[in-house]
């Protein structure tokens, strides 16, 4: 076990590497000025970006430029980001909280409700219940994110006027930003925070805006874990060990809650890492289109608005975190699974 | 001797995309208080499709279309039809009553449960009661729980009188009242440990906590059928348990099986397509070809007297000790069950098929004492009932 | 003598490969969601195939060109002129559905056509030989995996220049990965099977072991990926032309078309679904393009799970 | 002076266990650990043992199908120098002109036919390989390969799954004869076959071998079976061979408790109401970490001292009779007297 989390770990580092070569070889397509930017930390040393070009040898081989790159990395630099006028480091500390509390509201509700739904239409296979699950997953399979988001904004913030974008309302978004001594953002997450600071009425309010975020997300996500513990299920139900239960005595609630569902989570484990990169990519979209100032905005506005430093740095921050996401994924799977021994 | 078990014209079909599979067609056989009954035959032959039926644990897509199945749990006493039962008091039968030993000791056990718990099961399903009892009695001896011991002690009295009860599953729920069977959990699993000991596995404490990958093939067996053995069943169906083993655990299990026949349980019925096993461990054996029973009698009279043209191939197909000249085959493959053969199902390949064969399905009939056959041409040959 | 003689008969006149073929097909079509993924999807051939005709181009050297009437940004409802209105900057959105049908299936084919080959050349050969091919590929497969597709497909983009061809590139340049994953686990389970090794004990040569036993019997997961991956490319790519990454302004192309319509998905208070044709005809072209595809796949994965496959 | 077609020199297969934090081989597995084996020209050698015994990996390393980790495999062609083919790939073998010659059915036709392929390009595949001919030659020496099996013309335009079992046993015979081999590995070409079924094969096989003339290693787990097929039997446990002899004179005397054990532990369809058992005690040992001394102590009911501490040698009693046990000479006199067991036949 612990030579195999060391293996991991030291695999953790080859995939950063491998990842920073990728996304430096990707981007040095451009032009000495333009990765200049991804050196720059002041809005004054913008202005001189031929004295940067030279310091960092941007017109040098790619692999000096590679190696001063990585330096100012391990230092903490990550570089300058247009789209959040300050620099990358800073910025992420500002965005990342948005994102998280969208996943951590999504997370759980995926795993309760795909999981749910999934053994039942298992167990109650070819039934009006397994067949409208089975419609609803592909159709949501189907459903493009910032489509659906799109739909739901149109609505339930056009026609209902129910939920509305954004974060927090205007006001006290406002009230947030002029008052930064009697609101402390301990978390950066304002449904959190609200209740910390003892202003229930900011956390209502962001949970508010979380509705439609948080019912996008799971939506999108769900189908597929929903699919794998499915046929999971209907794979689990038919093997022999069902019947020694079943002709033990054992009744039928015992015989799927007890017997079957936890060899059915086994290959649910497998795709967790495929439902963190739907998740990541899901929260791009949401975000995009419920204007929620979060990574994901942050990267597709970067994207437009060519603000390299920002790419490659969230290019690695999702690598590290799918890589981390992945090892205890493995952890978990030799959790469920005693037949796993982890060497 | 009083009858156990009947199964009355049987009728068990599979309904796959191909069509309609006839596995079972009007099936009949009767097994006997403290027999040793062998069921051979080919595979595909319907074999184990006759217990799952008998014990109502065939899977989808396959139904049981009609017949009876009597149960008679002491002799003399009035049979129950096991296919008129409640799924309910069905599930108080399996396991209890009426256990079964599964082929593939691989795929038996559950690969995420401990042993232990596999075990210890089939006590909670049918022993709860019992169990119960015997810890309010402890309580009332002094025993203690820890705090909310008078509160286990009630909810366990009401364990003793019905263990299904829809209060105590409700109570399951509850963070600290679902607590109150954790002495029955263990009771079960002491009583695990006693039966895997007295399977003659060394050191059973050790053996409960491990998972059933950890163990090898012959042992996976034995637990399988302590699991089946967990409660004196009256009547233990071993389905092939002993095909996927090899020679020298083979002995083993089978040696095992002989000793507990002895001790505890009152009959076995075994399911094997090997007529070696067949021959060396069972008084009574059945001949079963393409979901219909062929001949039955006692071992030594079908086996040297065999009356069926099927039996007799059988035989002559399979290499002995004492093998003389070049085994003889039987010509063809057996049918496919979505369009079996009209009358009697071995007649394509029969080689005293007559005309009546194909039309009229032969009856099961006494044709010598004790020795049933289903066959048109042994009928005529005898010439007529006993 | 055996089972199939009742069939001899029936079968003897057609070519085996045909009766196989007509018994896969019928096993597809058992499933209602393939005929109706067929059907949506003989749909969109059509209008792509029939494009010229349904709304022919105003530029005959560039027919993806949305004409458009003015540049007004308020979109005009449906009219005898307009049949679904016209979107933002007065582009005609049935010119722009029917042309962004064939922008799709370029998109579709394209990548997953690259993708699939890449992958599955690179997928068998590192799967059959394996050694340090098989481990420099699978290092490499791991590295790009730690990125999700829709992240590492924007960087791509980013750095060749946006633009629809490169979206293209991009999403095929990520999306091998996962046909190299999938046939390469099949190649593994297969090459142990007993029919490979006894081809290989006979001196079948490498080659052929691949193109006759391998390939045959590997290649049912790709094209199951393949179909359902068509439908979310499309998804990505015009997520990407959402996000403003895509083809420049006024090219006929459904993530564009909804583009157009985000700022018009509320109306004025009166009436907030007075825009809902912007967004309604590009919203459900993606939804059933998307769908049909899956249907599809959906079939195929119930019509080639090995376990329902029979002996 | 029987011709021999194959001589085995301590034939090793190890399979290599991972484990550390940098993957290195901690351990292996050892299937096949040193077996000396003579095959004669003609005959059939039937290899039973209980399953891990090593009985398959030796079937597949004698024709290097997996290579064999150390020890050497020779073979003599029917006139020529012998050949090491141990470590050989396959296309020096090829090369060679002996890679055909060596052929193996498996046990399962089911996985061993390609199922996207018809019968004709099945058995045409191994022909195809060794001489160019025109598509009616081709066809011509098919169907009359499918003959000697004894299927027809009729079959040839049929997938595999459209056979029975037992003939697609058949096919897969075809297969390995269309090669034109000398020597065939059956690995339990007849376990997966139902009982009836079993003896038609076992037939063919027999009047195959006869009439062209073929080596058989017959490896199986059912002694009655390979009673019926072999004329000379190897006995094998944990990776090692320990007894080898004529088949007739194994069941009449046989030398190793192990073999004892075997044989009594066979179910006899024949019904006798003698049926005296030797039960061994717990489990085949692990081929990770097998025991000093004689591999079978852990087991043996007869084991004294020196069998924990030193291993016996396949020694030669006469009579073609081999035995790896240090008791060998007092082996019958105990299980007579304790089990009442003498004789199997």
């Amino acid at each position: 076990m612990t030579a195999y989390i060391i293996r991991r770990l030291l695999f953790l580092v080859f995939v950063l590497f491998g990842v920073s070569i990728l996304i430096f070889g990707l981007l040095s397509t451009f032009s000495p000025e333009r990765r200049a930017a991804a050196y720059v930390t002041t809005p004054q040393q913008a202005e001189n970006i031929p004295l940067i070009i030279k310091e960092y040898g941007l017109d040098k081989p790619i692999y000096v430029q590679y190696g001063k790159w990585i330096q100012q990395v391990a230092q903490g630099n990550l570089g300058w980001s247009l789209v959040a006028a300050r620099p990358v480091a800073k910025a992420f500390w500002n965005y990342f909280p948005t994102t998280l509390e969208l996943n951590l509201f999504a997370s759980p509700l995926v795993v309760i409700v795909g999981i749910w739904l999934g053994t039942m239409s298992g167990v109650y296979r070819d039934s009006f219940f397994d067949h409208s699950t089975r419609i609803a997953a592909i159709v949501g399979w189907s459903l493009p994110t910032f489509l659906f988001a799109l739909i739901l904004l149109m609505i339930f913030y056009g026609y209902l006027d129910l939920f509305s974008p954004g974060i927090l309302s205007s006001e006290l978004a406002l009230w947030v930003a002029n008052n930064p001594d009697q609101f402390v953002r301990y978390t950066g997450m304002y449904s959190i925070d609200g209740l910390l600071n003892g202003r229930p009425d900011i956390t209502l309010n962001a949970l508010n805006h979380l509705v439609l975020p948080v019912l996008t997300q799971v939506i999108v996500v769900v189908a597929l874990l929903m699919r794998v513990m499915r046929s999971g299920m209907i794979e689990e139900m038919s093997k022999d060990y069902v019947i020694t239960a079943k002709a033990k005595g054992a009744d039928f609630k015992t015989i799927y809650q007890k017997h079957a569902k936890r060899n059915a989570l086994i290959p649910v484990i497998t795709v967790a890492g495929q439902l963190v990169a739907l998740s990541m990519e899901g929260s791009i979209a949401v975000e995009v289109v419920f204007n929620r100032q979060g990574m994901g905005w942050w990267l597709a506005e970067s994207a437009t608005q060519l603000d390299m430093p920002v790419l490659m740095s969230v290019c690695m921050f999702v690598g590290l975190v799918f890589v981390i996401s992945n090892l205890i994924i493995d952890i978990m799977y030799a959790y469920v699974d005693p037949r796993i021994r982890l060497h | 001797m009083a009858v156990l078990l009947t199964a009355q014209d049987l009728t068990t079909n599979f309904y796959t995309y191909e069509g309609v599979v006839r596995a079972l067609d009007k099936f009949t056989l009767s097994i006997d208080h403290g027999c040793t009954f062998g069921l051979v035959g080919e595979s595909g032959c319907g074999k184990s499709v006759t217990v799952r039926s008998m014990l109502r644990v065939i899977q989808s897509p396959g139904v049981i279309e009609g017949g009876r199945v009597l149960f008679s749990e002491q002799a003399g006493t009035d049979p129950i039809d096991l296919l008129e039962l409640s799924e309910e008091e069905m599930e108080g039968i399996r396991g209890d009553s009426i256990s079964m030993i599964f082929q593939e000791p691989n795929a038996a056990l559950n690969p995420v449960l401990t042993i232990g718990y596999q075990v210890a099961e089939s006590f909670l399903f049918h022993r709860t009661a019992q169990m119960s009892t015997r810890i309010c009695e402890k309580i009332d001896g002094g025993v203690s729980f820890g705090l909310l011991t008078p509160l286990y002690r009630a909810m366990l009295s009401i364990a003793a009188k019905s263990p299904k009860s829809r209060f105590l599953k409700a109570c399951s729920r509850i963070p600290l009242l679902r607590r109150w069977d954790t002495p029955v959990k263990d009771e079960a699993m002491r009583r695990a440990v006693d039966i895997i000991g007295k399977l003659g596995i060394a050191n059973p404490e050790e053996i409960v906590t491990r998972y059933p990958h950890n163990l090898s093939g012959g042992m996976k067996q034995r637990i399988v059928i302590a699991i089946a053995l967990a409660c004196h069943p009256t009547l233990l169906i071993a389905d092939e348990a002993t095909s996927n083993l090899d020679v020298t655990v083979q002995a083993q299990i089978l040696q095992l099986l002989n000793d507990l026949k002895k001790e505890s349980i009152s009959s076995i019925l075994l399911i094997t397509h090997d007529l070696g096993v067949v021959a060396e461990t069972c008084e009574k054996v059945g001949v079963m070809y393409a979901g219909t029973l062929c001949e039955t009698g006692k071992v030594e009279e079908v086996f040297s007297r065999p009356l069926h043209p099927y039996t007799q191939a059988l035989l002559t197909s399979v290499p002995k000790f004492h093998q003389e000249g070049e085994l003889q085959s039987i010509e063809g493959s057996v049918p496919n069950l979505v369009y079996p053969p009209s009358g009697c199902r071995f007649h394509p390949r029969c080689p005293k098929a007559m005309e009546q064969c194909s039309i009229e399905k032969p009856e099961l009939k006494e044709l010598r004492k004790g020795h049933f056959v289903a066959c048109h041409y042994a009928e005529a040959q005898v010439g007529g009932l006993v | 003598m055996e089972t199939s003689t009742t069939m001899d008969a029936v079968q003897a006149h057609e070519h085996p490969r045909l009766r196989e073929l007509k018994f896969t097909l019928v096993r597809i079509f058992r499933n209602p969601s393939a005929v109706i993924g067929v059907v949506l999807l003989s749909f969109f051939i059509g209008v792509a195939i029939a494009a010229p005709y349904i709304a022919p181009p105003k530029y005959a050297h560039a027919p993806y060109k949305m004409p458009h009437k003015g540049f007004s940004p308020t979109p005009k409802p449906p009219s005898e002129r307009f049949i679904m209105g016209t979107t933002s900057g007065q582009y005609d959105i049935l010119y722009g559905v029917v042309w962004g049908t064939r922008t799709a299936f370029k998109i579709g084919l394209l990548v997953v056509g690259f993708a699939g080959l890449v992958g599955v050349t690179l997928g068998v050969v590192a799967g059959y030989y394996g050694g340090w091919f098989d481990e420099i590929l699978m290092r490499f497969v791991d590295i790009v995996w730690s990125i999700p597709l829709l992240v590492l497909a924007m960087t791509i983009v980013v750095a060749f220049g946006r633009g629809l061809e490169n979206i293209i590139i991009a999403l095929a340049l990520v999306e091998w990965r996962w046909y190299v994953r999938v046939i390469r686990s099949e190649v593994l389970k297969l090459r142990h099977q007993e029919f490979v090794q006894a081809a290989k004990l006979m001196g079948v040569s490498d080659r052929k072991i691949i193109l006759r036993h391998i390939l045959p019997n590997s290649i049912y997961p790709v094209l199951i990926m393949g179909s359902m991956d068509m439908g979310s490319m499309v998804i990505t790519a015009s997520f990407l032309s959402f996000v403003g990454l895509g083809a420049p302004r006024g090219y006929a192309d459904w993530g564009q078309m909804v583009a157009l319509a985000r700022n018009y998905i509320v109306g004025p208070a009166n009436n907030p679904l007075q825009f809902w044709y912007t967004i309604f005809f590009p919203g459900i072209c993606i939804i059933l393009f998307v769908l049909g595809w899956n249907l599809l796949g959906d079939a195929l994965r119930d019509a080639f799970d090995p376990k329902l496959r029979r002996r | 002076m029987r011709k021999k077609i194959l001589e085995l020199k301590g034939l090793e297969k190890h399979y290599p266990v991972y484990g550390g934090v940098f993957k290195r081989k901690v351990n292996s597995v050892k299937a096949l650990d040193g077996i000396d084996l003579d095959i004669y020209r003609g005959e059939c050698l039937g290899v039973v043992g209980e399953s891990g015994c090593g009985k398959t990996t030796t079937g597949k390393a004698v024709i290097n199908l997996h290579a064999p980790t150390g020890g050497t495999a020779l073979y003599y062609p029917e006139n020529g120098e012998p050949v090491d083919i141990a470590g050989m790939s396959n296309r020096q073998m090829k090369k060679a002109g002996i890679r055909s010659r060596l052929q193996m059915v498996f046990q399962d036709p089911t996985t061993s036919l390609n199922p996207r392929m018809l019968i004709k390009h099945i058995v045409a595949e191994p022909i195809k390989e060794q001489e160019k001919l025109s598509a009616r030659e081709l066809e011509a020496k098919v169907v009359s390969i499918l003959e000697m099996v004894g299927l027809s013309r009729m079959h040839l335009m049929r997938y595999p799954h459209e056979f029975s079992g037992g003939q697609r046993q058949r096919i897969a015979v075809a297969r390995a004869i269309a090669a034109s081999p000398e020597f065939i590995v059956l690995d339990e070409p007849t376990s997966a076959l139902d009982v009836s079924v079993q003896a038609q094969i076992l037939n063919l096989l027999d009047s195959l071998r006869k009439d062209l003339n073929l080596t058989y290693l017959f490896v199986t787990h059912h002694l009655l079976v390979v009673k019926y097929i072999s004329t000379r039997i190897a006995v094998m446990y944990l990776g090692k061979c320990i007894e080898t002899c004529p088949t007739d004179e194994l069941f009449m005397n046989p030398l190793h408790p192990y073999t004892h054990a075997l044989l009594s532990g066979i179910p006899n369809p024949e019904v006798t109401g003698n049926s005296s058992r030797i039960v061994l005690e717990g489990d085949v040992p692990s081929p990770l970490n097998p025991p000093d001394g004689c591999r079978f102590h852990t087991r043996c009911p007869f084991c004294i001292d020196i069998c924990r501490r030193e291993e016996p040698a396949l020694i030669d009693v006469g009579g073609g009779h081999s035995v790896a046990c240090h008791r060998q000479d007092s082996v019958a006199a105990l299980v007579e007297e304790r089990y009442g067991i003498s004789g199997y036949c």
